[in-house]
């Protein structure tokens, strides 16, 4: 097995496991650890492309993990903040309360 | 002569390792390097306290230590050894893990600042490239540690400690790394050798070091507030404000723990200094071309201690802040300073050579600051002190 | 492979899955900084030393902080009565592991036509400075715009409403 | 004939040239921190504007020094200081000054009548409670204006430019209180417009045929022979080399802000602003920028040109500055108000100054520029005086026997008046003007051009002299009798009347020092630059037509003038000439009529259609659809009703199983993409894999 394969594996179990708990929990902040968890798996992909991949004196892998490190900085905080502003309306960060929007 | 004083350390490391098989020299020579540190930085650690405590006593007109050993140097010895035989206390609600674990990560982020610290000519563990940013990366983590303390040990007390605790070095983390990237956008490197030698040059035997041009004065400032308050030190020390909350986040923590905390309090100290000593004081280079021949790393150390003695001197001199004046003056002083800073190390940066950029830069900045200075004087937010003494 | 490859990818997925597993919030906060860190060695394993670091810094130094900070804003340390894990937790993790068996067959189908081991690339951080304010100078300014917009609309957001306001 | 020294740019550019960004930037800086001080600071405002405009003078005459110097030591200084603005890929936009003779003249004398001016402003503006944000805007404009003149890149030009064009805005309604004052704001800046839409256009041009936009680059320059010949050989439309065309261009933004003939209209209502404003932007620097900018890039509007011949866009320059002076002059003579006359002769002489660049290349016109600089800018603040003096009155015909009132502002203003006119031999206007006769004589395209501009002197002369005549001779026919203005007015008056008559002999054909100095030539006194073919019979001419249109004037007005409601002498003489003239000609009733008007029109041509054809088809449509809806409604209530009622019970409740779909839980979302991303994944693989 290539190394990019192993590191792809590593990425896409990391992913699932996010999306498993993004899925699972009843908690809003535990969801949105587990997109975090997912972002950061894709970060190990663009990483990996970048090292293995036929250019890496590009930098555009590397690029790309960097910006979307800094996106996914940006959305934890406004997510967090969200989940703040919920909890302080509906006294709760249990997702399986939070059905109001129902159609 | 001088060269080998210079360079006694790394001849004597490499003439250890020669005796190994060459496949273990390299590892064998950072073991050897790390176990240095790990030793050194203690032990210095030790001195400073009884220094600290004895400085302090001079401050407040009284005796300091003065009974263990020769005018109480022993001290530390002592103290040691109390530490180490005290009863580790866990409260039973606490989380013991997370409780056990928080001071051991405290220390090792501290102590991976060290790495990337050149303490002298070719005596940097790891030369790293991106040095500045794995320096930064360590000091992030140990805010973590701190929380994990705070939290652990369930005690009101200790939460609010860790809150603070963490809210200050966010804010003031910020501020540390604004004014080192003035140092960065000049010198052009990350690497902290790489920015030593860029200070290590000398016109008419005066060096360049960047604290003497207005931008790294004026960093160097900023630096400095920013580095007290990264450290939890006077007066900036709110989050173990003995009057408010018994000891902050260490209030559960007692015996071999506790002496954790106190170490890396301190060894954040050393390595913060180290930096700042790096990045603004031209890290280990002489201050005047004709002493050059003095070996570096004894430059490096003399302005540690020289700074390890401001902060002493701080400590013993300015009361404790408040919490909001703390934020306040983070977010709305030293922040935005720091921002000008920035325009203006881009300034020098493209001014060229010659009066010019002295002249833009530092008029900026002294306008600038004056102006700060009369809007809160007339704001009434600053002015001369008035005392209450207790009648 | 090497062994500290593995090493490191068994802390991450173990970060991961006590991130995503246990019951006490908090823990699950640190577990995922041990997840996070675990992938900074990961990168820094792949020679990607800035990406490493500011992983670091980024991850460990804020967001990890921010969400401690969230969870304690949101009493959400205490468990709830009724389970952590949400009605629907089998049909989720059902199309968790679907997803998993998707990309792990996919990376395996296209395995043998990945590229093997190439030259170490190096990169000084230089050339990553020279990069992101030359060729990628339009991203970095969006990016700048973006966490700015962030920060603003975070605290806009997560701001106490004075009284009378709604 | 002496022979010309090359323009060698020095490589490495003297310190004067690297700090010369300074001179635009101190007053910009002053600018913007009058622009925070409050209305009450006016010492400080005032203070401001005038020191950082004496900082640019003096750096200004610095450079002119070395200039100077470098040219007496024999070498034709031209150093520019270039530097990469955007880097966009491969294609990247330089900005950058330039230093040489062109520039440095025009510095010297901008940021001289400048300073005069802001003097002169302290004591016209004393009285005015946005005193402040007058200077801000002075200062402002001073900066932009100095900023075009040093710019080195037509694209720093143009951000001058257009500053420029937006601080002439501000300044022109700043009493914008004044309806009037605001339409003449809104039509400067709209007229203008017009041109400059064609100027970028050339620009984008130039851009596009060169890849630069810097004037000169050490041989990279657009103004540079590489880049002429390569846009010699790009043809354009209509048999224009692309050069000929983005001459063209480019001649159209400067004649829409040196108001030529088709874009003239807004200058003369340009004069609702405060006299200062007038006398800085409207007369002496501004609306010279036009002018100066086709002396920038004339080694483009020359490409091509062989030896004394002349190309498209020189012929359609001088053709047009020709009319334009005699056009003006001939509105000038039939106006009342006091400004607008001379706002006229302004339009005429900016004409001159065209035509002399035409015919006679750069030195011809630029010399034109600067003298006329003085002495309209001396004539338009001694008109400000006036106006002063007689308690804001401007029409002329309600003055008169000023001469006694204000003795030194009668003083100045006829040596204006005497420069303008063009008096023989010690005036400055006399040389200035002689010079683009001459060239106009000796033009080889047409002859014409030569007689209008002799009867545009003609005329310059004639209303002149009813003016001074109305203003300063006869009697007092105003109300409150008139009184002198304070020093700060009238010194600045005297320093630039010495100028109006010194300036001359820097340009005399015995010395002429200023066509060698921007030209690169040495020079040296020669009596034989009299003895050059039919000089001394031009200066006949042109002495005789002068003393010509002074005597008519005199013959006409000299006496006592009529009273302000009886009619002009003119007006009794030729009443429907004199009617036209006092119309402008019609030129603003013409695009009233032409371009608004047509705007109007089809407004109300989209105005019917939208009510007639589009709005009846609709009605149509409606109607029809409501005989549908007869029709429906009687087979609904018949037919389909029960089958109808029962669909809607259908669709509703498929409505409320679809909305099943809508949980309202994040969760159930997620999931739901998450299985589409398997799905689409592994169709995705399963295709590639075949």
């Amino acid at each position: 097995m290539t190394p990019l394969a192993a590191y792809l594996l590593v990425a896409a179990l990391l992913f699932a496991i996010g999306l498993a708990g993004a899925l699972t929990r009843r908690n809003a902040i535990l969801v949105l650890i587990g997109i975090e968890l997912m972002l950061n798996a894709a970060n190990l992909n663009l990483i990996a492309f970048w090292r293995y991949g036929p250019h890496p004196e590009a930098l555009t892998g590397m690029m790309f993990a960097i910006f979307s490190i800094a996106v996914a900085a940006a959305e934890a905080a406004v997510g967090l903040g969200l989940v703040i502003q919920i909890h302080r309306h509906a006294k709760t960060t249990d997702l399986d309360q939070m059905n109001r929007m129902k159609g | 002569m001088f060269e080998f004083l210079d360079q006694i350390f790394v001849i004597l490391r490499h003439w250890l390792v020669s005796f190994l098989p060459a496949a273990w020299q390299q590892p064998a020579g950072v073991v050897m390097s790390v176990a240095v540190i790990v030793v050194l930085f203690p032990a210095l650690f030790a001195l400073t306290t009884v220094f600290e405590r004895k400085g302090l006593a001079r401050i407040q007109n009284r005796f300091g230590p003065n009974r263990t050993g020769p005018f109480g140097f022993f001290q530390p010895v002592a103290d040691g050894i109390k530490s180490l035989t005290k009863e580790d206390i866990v409260p039973s609600s606490a989380d013991a893990a997370v409780h056990f674990l928080a001071p051991v990560v405290l220390v090792v982020a501290v102590y991976m600042g060290f790495a990337v610290l050149p303490m002298g000519r070719n005596m940097v563990l790891v030369d790293m490239d991106a040095g500045l940013l794995f320096y930064f990366a360590m000091g992030a983590s140990t805010e973590l540690a701190v929380f994990m303390a705070g939290w652990s040990s369930r005690n009101k007390y200790s939460l609010l400690g860790a809150m603070r605790a963490v809210a200050q070095m966010i804010s003031y983390e910020v501020v540390l790394l604004l004014s080192s990237v003035t140092v960065v956008m000049i010198s052009g490197s990350l690497s902290l050798s790489k920015i030593v030698e860029a200070q290590n040059h000398y016109t008419w035997g005066l060096p360049h070091w960047y604290i003497f041009t207005p931008w790294g004065l004026a960093g160097f400032v900023m630096y400095a507030i920013a580095a007290t308050a990264e450290t939890n030190r006077s007066p900036f020390d709110l989050p173990e404000g003995e009057s408010e909350l018994v000891a902050g986040y260490h209030t559960e923590y007692s015996g071999f723990k506790f002496a954790l905390f106190f170490l890396g309090e301190y060894l954040a100290m050393f390595s913060i200094s180290g930096l700042g000593t790096t990045l603004f004081l031209g890290g280990w280079s002489a201050p005047f071309s004709w002493l050059g021949w003095v070996p570096s790393w004894i430059w490096f150390f003399s302005k540690l201690m020289m700074s390890i003695f401001v902060f002493i001197w701080m400590r013993g001199t300015l009361p404790r802040l408040r919490q909001d004046q703390l934020m306040n003056f983070a977010w709305k002083f030293v922040l935005p300073m720091c921002l000008l800073n920035l325009l203006v190390a881009a300034l020098w940066r493209f001014l060229g050579d010659g009066w010019v950029k002295w002249a833009v830069c530092s008029g900026i900045l002294i306008v600038a600051y004056v102006g700060m200075g009369l809007l809160e004087m007339r704001r009434g937010h600053i002015g001369p002190r008035s005392y209450r003494y207790a009648e | 492979m090497s062994l500290v490859f593995y090493l490191i990818a068994a802390l991450v997925v173990a970060g991961g899955l006590a991130a995503m597993m246990l019951k006490n919030t908090v823990h699950c906060a640190l577990a995922v900084t041990v997840a996070f860190a675990g992938l900074a060695l990961l990168f820094l394993n792949l020679d990607a030393q800035f990406a490493g670091f500011a992983q670091i810094l980024v991850y460990i130094g804020a967001v990890a902080i921010l969400v401690v900070f969230a969870i304690l804003l949101t009493k959400g340390s205490e468990t709830p009565k009724d389970g952590v894990f949400s009605q629907t937790w089998l049909t989720g993790l059902a199309v968790a592991s679907a997803v998993f068996a998707v990309l792990g067959w996919a990376v395996l189908q296209t395995a043998p036509m990945l590229p093997r081991a190439t030259a170490t690339p190096v990169v000084s951080v230089q050339q990553i400075g020279q990069a992101l304010i030359g060729q990628y100078v339009l991203p970095l300014e969006i990016i700048a715009v973006l966490l700015t917009a962030a920060l603003i609309g975070a605290v806009i957001v997560a701001i106490h409403e004075k009284e009378g306001a709604n | 004939m002496q022979e010309s020294i090359s323009f060698t740019p020095q490589l490495a550019a003297s310190p004067i040239a690297e700090i010369l960004w300074l001179i635009p930037a101190v007053p910009m800086v002053a600018a913007g921190v009058a622009a925070l001080l409050k209305q009450a600071m006016r010492k400080t405002s005032a203070t401001l504007a005038i020191g950082s405009m004496t900082v640019s003078l003096l750096l200004s005459l610095v450079a002119f020094a070395h200039v100077i110097a470098g040219w007496a030591h024999g070498q034709a200084v031209r150093e520019t200081v270039n530097f990469t603005w955007i880097q966009a890929g491969a294609a990247n936009v330089d900005l950058g000054w330039v230093l040489d003779p062109l520039s440095a003249v025009m510095l010297v004398m901008v940021s001289f009548v400048g300073l005069l001016i802001f003097i002169y402003s302290t004591g016209y503006m004393a009285h005015d409670e946005n005193y402040t944000r007058f200077f801000c805007f002075l200062s402002l404009f001073a900066g932009a204006m100095l900023a075009v003149v040093i710019s080195n890149s037509l694209l720093l030009l143009f951000m001058g430019w257009e500053l420029v064009g937006l601080t002439s805005y501000l300044l022109i309604g700043f009493w914008y209180q004044k309806p009037s004052a605001a339409a003449a704001a809104k039509k400067a800046f709209l007229t203008t417009r017009v041109g400059d839409v064609f100027f970028l256009l050339g620009i984008v041009w130039l851009f596009a045929q060169t890849g630069t936009l810097l004037f000169y680059d050490h041989g990279a320059g657009s103004m540079e022979p590489g880049a002429l010949a390569a846009l010699l050989t790009q043809p354009a439309a209509l048999g224009l080399t692309a050069a000929g065309a983005i001459g063209l261009l480019i001649f159209a933004g400067a004649a829409g802000k040196s108001g030529q003939l088709p874009l003239h209209v807004w200058l003369p209502d340009a004069m609702e602003g405060p006299t200062p404003v007038s006398a800085l932007i409207h007369a002496a620097t501004m609306v010279a920028a036009g002018v100066y900018l086709i002396a920038r890039v004339y080694p483009l509007m020359q490409a091509g040109a062989l030896t004394g011949g002349s190309t498209t866009a020189l012929t359609v320059v001088t053709w047009v500055g020709a009319s334009t002076a005699v056009f003006a002059a001939l509105i000038a003579v039939a106006q009342n108000d006091i400004k607008r006359i001379l706002a006229y002769s302004t339009v005429s002489q900016l004409g001159y100054m065209m035509a002399g660049l035409g015919m006679g290349g750069v030195a011809v016109g630029m010399f034109h520029l600067i003298t006329h600089a003085f002495f309209k800018a001396l004539l338009f603040m001694g008109a400000g005086s006036v106006i002063h003096g007689c308690h804001e009155e401007q029409d002329i015909r309600k003055m008169g026997g000023l001469k006694a009132d204000m003795p030194l502002t009668f003083l100045t203003y006829t040596i204006g008046m005497l420069a303008l006119c063009g008096f023989p031999l010690l005036f400055s206007g006399f040389w200035s003007k002689d010079g683009i006769l001459e060239a106009a004589q000796h033009w080889s395209v047409a002859r014409a051009p030569f007689y209008m501009l002799v009867f545009g002197a003609l005329l310059t002369a004639f209303y002149m002299t009813r003016q001074v005549a109305y203003v300063f001779f006869g009697y007092w026919r105003g109300k409150k009798p008139a009184h002198e203005s304070p020093a700060a007015m009238t010194v600045p008056l005297a320093i630039l009347a010495f100028f109006a008559m010194a300036l001359g002999l820097i340009g005399t054909p015995l010395w002429p020092w200023f066509r060698a100095f921007l030209d690169g030539r040495a020079t040296g006194f020669d009596v034989h630059g009299f003895a050059e073919p039919g000089l001394l019979a031009l200066m006949g001419t042109s002495t005789v037509v002068v003393f010509l249109g002074l005597g008519l004037g005199w013959r006409l007005y000299g006496g006592p003038a009529p009273r302000p409601e009886e009619p002009d002498v003119l007006e009794k003489a030729v009443p429907l000439v004199w009617g036209w003239l006092q119309r402008k000609l019609y030129v603003d009733e013409l695009y009233g009529a032409t371009v608004i008007a047509f705007y109007g029109w089809w407004a109300r041509v989209s105005d019917w259609l939208d009510r007639r054809v589009w709005g009846g088809a609709v009605a149509g449509v409606a109607w029809a659809f409501g005989l549908w809806a007869q029709l429906n409604r009687f087979l609904d209530t018949n037919v389909v009703d029960g089958g109808f009622d029962k669909g809607c019970e259908e669709l509703s409740t498929g409505g409320g199983l679809l909305a099943q779909v809508q949980t309202g839980r994040v969760q159930t979302y997620l999931r739901i993409l998450a299985v589409a991303v398997v799905v689409l994944a592994a169709i995705l693989i399963w295709s590639s894999r075949a």
